[in-house]
């Protein structure tokens, strides 16, 4: 009895991300038995429309999320990104709406802003040995000074279309089948690429039957995922850069020096170094990817409004932090991955999504969220037995 | 001093685009008047304007005009002022249970009342939804009494039914637009009229509708006249906002502080009662606009023709 | 009754399913001293903690008898009254606290009003240091101010503070100078005389020779046997150590050495904090292709710093120049120096050797890691394949190759960063304390491992605080004493006694 | 030359507090001199009334700040402060206003919730090993959805006379001036006590002269104050309590076993464990003290506004954190002075008060407070040659 109990246990520690996607189905089930509709003969929360309206809703979370794991798993934080991710998108409006630039150098300008000021962030934190707590705090009043500088406090709008496509398209059925298509021969290549290697390399692979199983499993999913998406307007196309940015942010921490280092330098700053590691570099460089995100979340925004306003990204730190938490993510550096943060940022938004569906009070629905922040953080510490002093 | 009167503006919040304009035009009529101007914004925190005041008052300035972030919290930094024989004006909020000199507004009650009377008128019978203000603002308390008010009939005669009301944190469009999407979803798509309560989270909500195609179709509100809104109107996908016109009260409010310094005799259309006295005070008319008389704006040189007709 | 202190029996305790420790016994009569021997992650420690209740009863199986009573302690307060009281293998001090502080820290004392009685706790941490004959620490100074050694003593005499009638001891001299070492080998005997008991772990074999009554040898994790002092020697509980005879310490093999491969000149440092003194002073020397130089000298001589500034790594100010094969290098970091072909094997590990929470695998290929990509992307199975080839290169002795390194016992972990260092296929290596708190087979490993090195042409700088281990492999060796070069001697005929001799200055002609 | 240099440094690193305070005198006298007023033939920014109105308006935030260092230097961090205060005002005016019930009765209530919550927070992270982060964020949402709660999103209003004295009464002339000469004479007291302290243990101390002329700068202090803030109405109440909770607070630090333990779990939490205390116990108190200091802060809130308000406190965890930092509290806990906060939360609220005396614009303002947060923490950092790798 004890044993299986440990067994669970130590299931749930390795597949931490099978635990979280545990805890999105309970939260899921929870709100589709609740929002039952009989007119509607099904659930209103369980149905593509809400699916579209959730990743939608996570999604400029998730973009900044996505980043905040690498900064949190290097051993710092950023709580200026709300307020970068208003300035950046008060940026893209002010170039868009009154001086009505191309789409293009809209996007370079604020993405090398968002880079620009990253950059700054981390160089202050890296390279001056400013703790970054402080740095990014005094970063959110200056940028959200700036904000009010830049728009003078009036919403700016309305966007061009093009803009718009960014935040509010959708992707045509035909290529959201193709994309899914082509993801799942990606999977299966790189599957049996790795199979090969490692059978090169004399390291044990599992069994065929065991890996074509884990494939096709991987195959329901992302049919259901599209099909599911296609039922109601295709894919968004904010939910399509943020599975870009998870696919490429997994590989930059797992398969580049660069990542590896992130993880180095969060579990023990000083050995890295001593390994040849240039330590204040990569720091640096991580908030520089931090910065880009909040480009991306902050272009995302504006064209989802349709206008850059004085307020937007107000508090977004917050949640996009907590998602790291909520996925795993170690408070002291070192572990963390972008998966988990996304899953996370689903929790996230799922509970939102659902008591604001439910017309619950706000004053409601923030206890429950605060509640359901720690008691989900509490689980996995408690399943992956990393109980602290 | 009488003569070259300073005069202080404490803004709740310059986030909110409104007081922006306000602001400018408050400015620009005290200069007229030989008036100088100091301005405060509290970032929508009463700690903080407050504090703000207090120093206003250190600074002996000659009188202040104050947006209350909070109407409540005043009683006290006010009874201060007049010990340092300074005047305060209560502007567009009404501050309660204090002392002040003066008050100049638009009603809020009232502004509330249009805007669903408005979106009543276009839209008769049918499911509505409300959307509010900051949970933490009692602007917002009264703009929904307005509202509830106007559309009292209509709901005793079973005609609208209010199928679901949320507040939106802090006034933010992005609150609004996520909210709006989850109301369509739940209401599959059967929501007829929105009373949303000003402009920013009006133009958050008409994105979750445009989604649906619904914009232009779906009756929504909103106030203070911002440029967005101006030209939503006239695209027709917002049914009203409701037009304070602020350079009015902006300019008003000035010559009413200079007059107060300089202990002339001001003009008054109302007392109104703050709790604790009767308040003299000017009360400006707010205007529903709708497709129809939204040029006013322009003609009131609110804006100009390019601003409202430009992309 | 029993004439036992302590009888632990059929000690049992896992991590995660793994078992550290399985049915070890061990007894401890009043009045005497037990050394515990076994090989790096044998399962001393664990062992201790168990005893001590770090790990709490309900937390391993078997039974803890305290004179005569079974023990069931749920926290360490309750084994400290027991009167069971443990000074553990790592530092345990508070760095911010005073001396004093620390050694009264959970126990301090109060007057009347409710407020530490600071008086009566200074006076009393003065007394303590007297009788460790440590007179010149000041106990109201934090305990920072103060290199390991010290620290150690400081943690000593907050054991002493606490009444014990057993003392264990986890370590306790791995940073501790010959004359403290004697220090603290004479005061557990006067201890012992007084009927205290102690449990005494140590890779240095001597020291349990001298103060062992009996030795209990533990064997991955499993009892190998007890037997009185006076049967055994050193030999002897090697061979039940490591479960061979192992005749020869020191494998010497011959290597040819070559010209001078790196050259420092006139290398001062300054201290981080108080940066008015020198630490290192006015260093120079060269090294050739093939040579081991061993540098000894007294804790505190500034060798480590040397090897900072050498690495690229002293944060402190510093001058002086180095050359490699002829020409001038600049290091201002370490990066640079891995690059020009110098690597480092630093002195605290658990600081600066490993990364904790990374398998042992990442942490080998740390430095290297550019070799396993192609296209900017790691080959996982490139990577992979390499790491299997160290850890059985290194007979690194870990479950997975890509468990966290933090779970390895000490040596193994020092095996794994040694893995890493030698991965750049360095020309001048640095080692520093390469054998610290590592047991016999591994050491001897480490030997074998810089011949071979030297074979091959790279040249070694050992720092190392141990005289044999220095005398037994350097080619040539380095005394520092305060920061300064004290002697450059030939390894030929050259003894303990020379060495120390010039350590603390006094004037030698023979320097080569 | 490089000699002097070093010795300013060493001088500064030795006496964090005095170049601080150098900082306090420069901000002052650049607004003394901006805020000139040829009329007033002075400064406004330095009169009487103007160093009242700074206190009065640091000192909410001062209270929090109190307790925060120690929660700092413990290792942990508290970002639920700001809305615990919004929701033990709210308590407090609800009790005050809709129950007319006795002062005593509102602030034992008060104060009791203020330790509930506290402890609460504390064990979650002390016994449940919930990183403090994650709990207080939560906690963050929690509270402040209960203010709203409570209160229905209303301002409650008006406060009983009483109360309102907690936040707006003035000590009378005759009670500040004995005040101060005690206070002076304590100082004397316990001066001559440490001397001869020191001496027993054969430490430096001071030169005699060198002593006298210490306390004499300390009572041309205090009693510059105590003059300064009769000349306006007296000493304020919530300035009194606040320097009563200073005194309070830096005994406990220095004097009792708790505080000392304090700063060992912060410094060392392994190694403090292993000495016997009972590190989950400290860790769990230093909340219980931070949730009553919420108490007082709420209190003080409350009747400074006359009225209990749903967005009280809001945002006023980050002042409190940003005050400690300043003030020398480390990142990484162990280190770190009440006093040291206290002059830290006197920087930000001289900021905040002269740049709106002057009249800069709010964006202006909150861009110069982000960089002065950041290079206040950037000198205090390599003045004191701490500079990270
Ligand atoms: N917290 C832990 N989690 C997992 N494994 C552990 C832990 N602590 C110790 N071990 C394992 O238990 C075994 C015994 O370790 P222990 O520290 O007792 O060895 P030791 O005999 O003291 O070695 P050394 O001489 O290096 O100090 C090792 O294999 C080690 O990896
Ligand atoms: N944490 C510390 N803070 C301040 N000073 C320290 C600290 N640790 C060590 N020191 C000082 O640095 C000097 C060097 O200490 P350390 O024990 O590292 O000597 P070392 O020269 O490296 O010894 P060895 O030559 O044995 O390697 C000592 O004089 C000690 O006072
Ligand atoms: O004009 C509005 C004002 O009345 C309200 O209080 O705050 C929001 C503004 O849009
Ligand atoms: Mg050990
Ligand atoms: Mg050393």
């Amino acid at each position: 009895m004890t044993l299986t109990k440990k067994d669970v246990r130590k299931f749930l520690s390795e597949y931490k991300i099978v635990a979280l996607l545990i805890v999105i189905v309970i939260i899921w089930a929870f709100f589709g038995y609740l929002t039952y509709d009989s007119e509607l003969g099904g659930s209103q929360f369980l149905t593509p429309r809400n699916f579209s309206n959730l990743l939608r809703q996570m999604a400029i979370t998730g973009m900044l999320a996505s980043a905040m794991v690498f900064v949190i798993v290097a051993g710092e934080i950023d709580l200026s990104v709300g307020s970068l991710l208003g300035l950046l998108g008060g940026i893209a409006a002010v170039m868009d709406v009154t001086y009505s630039l191309p789409l293009w150098q809209t996007i370079t300008v604020v993405i090398a802003m968002g880079l620009f000021f990253g950059l700054m962030v981390g160089w202050l934190t890296a390279y001056l040995g400013i703790p970054s707590f402080i740095v990014t705090l005094g970063g959110q009043l200056a940028f959200r000074g700036m904000v009010l500088g830049l728009t003078g406090g009036i919403t700016i709008a309305p966007v061009h279309p093009e803009l718009k496509f960014i935040g509010q398209g959708y992707l045509p059925e035909l290529a959201g089948n193709a994309g899914g298509v082509l993801l799942f021969l990606v999977l299966v290549f790189l599957a049996f690429r790795t199979r090969s290697n490692r059978q090169k390399h004399n390291l044990s692979v599992p069994t065929m039957p065991a890996e074509v199983g884990r494939l096709l499993f991987a195959g329901l999913i992302i049919l259901g995922f599209v099909l599911t998406l296609n039922d109601y307007q295709g894919v968004p196309v904010p939910v399509l850069v943020l599975l870009i940015i998870l696919a490429v942010f997994t590989v930059i921490g797992n398969k580049t020096t660069f990542g590896r280092h992130i993880y180095a330098v969060g579990s023990n700053m000083e050995a890295t170094r001593l390994s040849g590691v240039n330590v204040a570099y990569v720091k640096m460089m991580v908030f520089a990817l931090m910065g880009l995100m909040c480009a991306f979340a902050g272009l995302t925004t504006t064209a989802r409004l349709a206008a850059g306003t004085p307020s937007a990204g107000f508090g977004n730190e917050l949640d996009a932090i907590a998602s790291c938490f909520i996925g795993g993510t170690s408070m002291r550096g070192g572990v963390g991955s972008v998966s988990g943060a996304l899953v996370g940022a689903v929790i996230m938004a799922s509970l939102d999504n659902g008591m604001s569906m439910m017309g619950i009070d706000t004053f409601w629905q923030q206890i429950v969220k605060g509640i359901i922040l720690v008691a989900a953080v509490y689980m996995d510490i408690v399943s992956s037995g990393n109980q602290r002093g | 001093s009488a003569d070259k009167p300073v005069l202080g503006f404490s803004i709740d919040d310059l986030r909110v685009e409104r007081w922006a304009r306000d602001r400018d035009y408050f400015i620009a009529a005290a200069k007229e008047l030989g008036a100088e101007v100091i301005v405060t914004s509290a970032d929508a925190n009463e700690q903080k304007q407050v504090n703000q005041v207090e120093n206003l008052i250190s600074q002996k300035v000659d009188a202040i005009a104050v947006v209350p972030m909070n109407s409540q919290v005043f009683g006290e930094v006010i009874d201060e002022a007049h010990k340092a024989g300074i005047k305060i004006v209560s502007y567009d909020r009404l501050i309660l249970n204090a002392d002040e000199d003066a008050y100049i507004s638009f009603d809020n009650e009232r502004v509330g009342f249009l805007q669903a009377e408005a979106v009543l008128k276009a839209v008769p019978e049918g499911n509505y939804y409300m959307l509010g203000g900051a949970p933490t603002d009692n602007n917002a308390k009264l703009l929904r009494a307005g509202q509830e008010k106007a559309l009292q009939a209509a709901v005793d005669a079973g005609k609208v039914k209010v199928i679901g009301s949320q507040w939106v944190k802090e006034w933010s469009p992005t609150e609004a637009l996520s909210i709006m999407e989850n109301a369509l979803t739940a209401a599959n798509n059967k929501i007829d009229a929105v009373v949303a309560s000003n402009d920013g989270t009006a133009g958050g909500a008409i994105q979750a509708l445009a989604a649906q195609g619904l914009a232009g179709k779906v009756a929504i509100s909103g106030q203070d006249a911002d440029l967005a809104a101006i030209k939503r109107v006239i695209e027709g996908t917002q049914t009203v906002t409701v037009y304070k016109p602020l350079q009015l009260i902006a300019s008003e409010a000035a010559k009413l502080s200079v007059k107060l310094v300089k202990g002339e005799p001001v003009e008054y259309s109302a007392k109104l009662d703050n709790g604790m006295k009767q308040v003299d005070s000017v009360l400006l008319t707010p205007i529903p606009l709708t497709k129809e008389n939204v040029m006013k704006v322009v003609e009131d040189g609110f804006y100009t023709k390019e601003q409202v007709e430009g992309k | 009754m029993s004439d036992y202190l302590l009888e632990m029996h059929d000690i049992t305790k896992d991590f995660n399913g793994v078992k550290a420790i399985d049915g070890i016994h061990l007894q401890v009569r009043r009045g005497e001293c037990v050394g515990l021997c076994g090989e790096n992650g044998a399962g001393k420690s664990t062992l201790m903690k168990v005893l001590s209740a770090v790990y709490p009863y309900g937390t391993w199986s078997g039974q803890i008898l305290w004179e005569g009573k079974e023990l069931k302690a749920r926290n360490i307060r309750e084994t400290e009254e027991a009167g069971i009281v443990i000074i553990h293998q790592e530092l345990m001090m508070v760095p911010h606290l005073t001396v004093a502080e620390n050694i009264f820290l959970g126990s301090e004392p109060r007057n009347k009003a409710g407020f530490i009685d600071y008086d009566l706790m200074n006076a009393q941490a003065e007394k303590l240091m007297a009788r460790l004959k440590m007179s010149d620490i000041n106990v109201a100074l934090p305990v920072y101010n103060y290199s390991g050694g010290k620290q150690q003593l400081v943690e000593i005499a907050k054991a002493l503070n606490k009444n014990a009638k057993l003392l264990i001891l986890d370590e306790p001299t791995s940073a501790l100078t010959t004359s403290e070492t004697r220090t603290l080998l004479d005061l557990i005997k006067e201890f012992k005389a007084n009927g205290m008991a102690c449990v005494y772990i140590s890779h240095k074999l001597d020291e349990v020779a001298e103060i062992a009554d009996t030795v209990t040898v533990i064997r991955d994790g499993t009892h190998i046997g007890t037997q009185p002092m006076a049967e055994l020697d050193t030999n002897k509980i090697i061979t039940m150590m490591v479960g061979r005879e192992m005749k020869n310490l020191f494998p010497r093999e011959a290597h040819t050495i070559g010209e001078v491969v790196f050259e420092a000149k006139n290398i001062s440092c300054w201290d981080v904090t108080n940066r008015e003194r020198k630490v290192v002073d006015n260093v120079s020397f060269e090294l050739r292709k093939g040579e081991i130089l061993g540098v000894a000298g007294l804790v505190g001589a500034g060798r480590t710093e040397l090897a900072c500034k050498l690495f690229g790594c002293w944060n402190g100010d510093h001058e002086g120049k180095i050359f490699l094969e002829g020409k001038e290098i600049s290091v201002r970091a370490p990066r640079d120096a891995v690059r020009l072909g110098i690597c480092m094997v630093p002195e605290d590990r658990k600081r600066h050797g490993i990364v904790p929470l990374m398998g042992v695998g990442y942490n080998i290929t740390m430095s290297v890691l550019k070799r396993y990509t192609s296209g900017g992307f790691i080959q996982s199975e490139a990577e992979l394949a390499e790491i299997q080839n160290q850890i059985i290169r290194m007979k690194v002795k870990t479950a997975e190759p890509l468990l966290p390194i933090a779970s390895l016992s000490g040596g193994n972990q020092q095996k794994a960063v040694v893995a890493k260092m030698l991965l750049p296929e360095p020309k001048v290596l640095i080692l520093d304390e390469p054998t610290r708190g590592i047991d016999v087979g591994a050491k001897y490993e480490i030997y074998k491992l810089i011949f071979e090195l030297a074979k091959q042409g790279v040249a070694v700088l050992m720092i190392s605080s141990e005289m044999p281990e220095v005398l037994g492999i350097s080619d040539r060796v380095l005394v520092m004493g305060e920061g300064k070069l004290r002697g450059n001697f030939v390894n030929e005929g050259l003894t303990q006694e020379k060495v120390l001799a010039a350590a603390i200055g006094q004037p030698i002609t023979e320097a080569a």
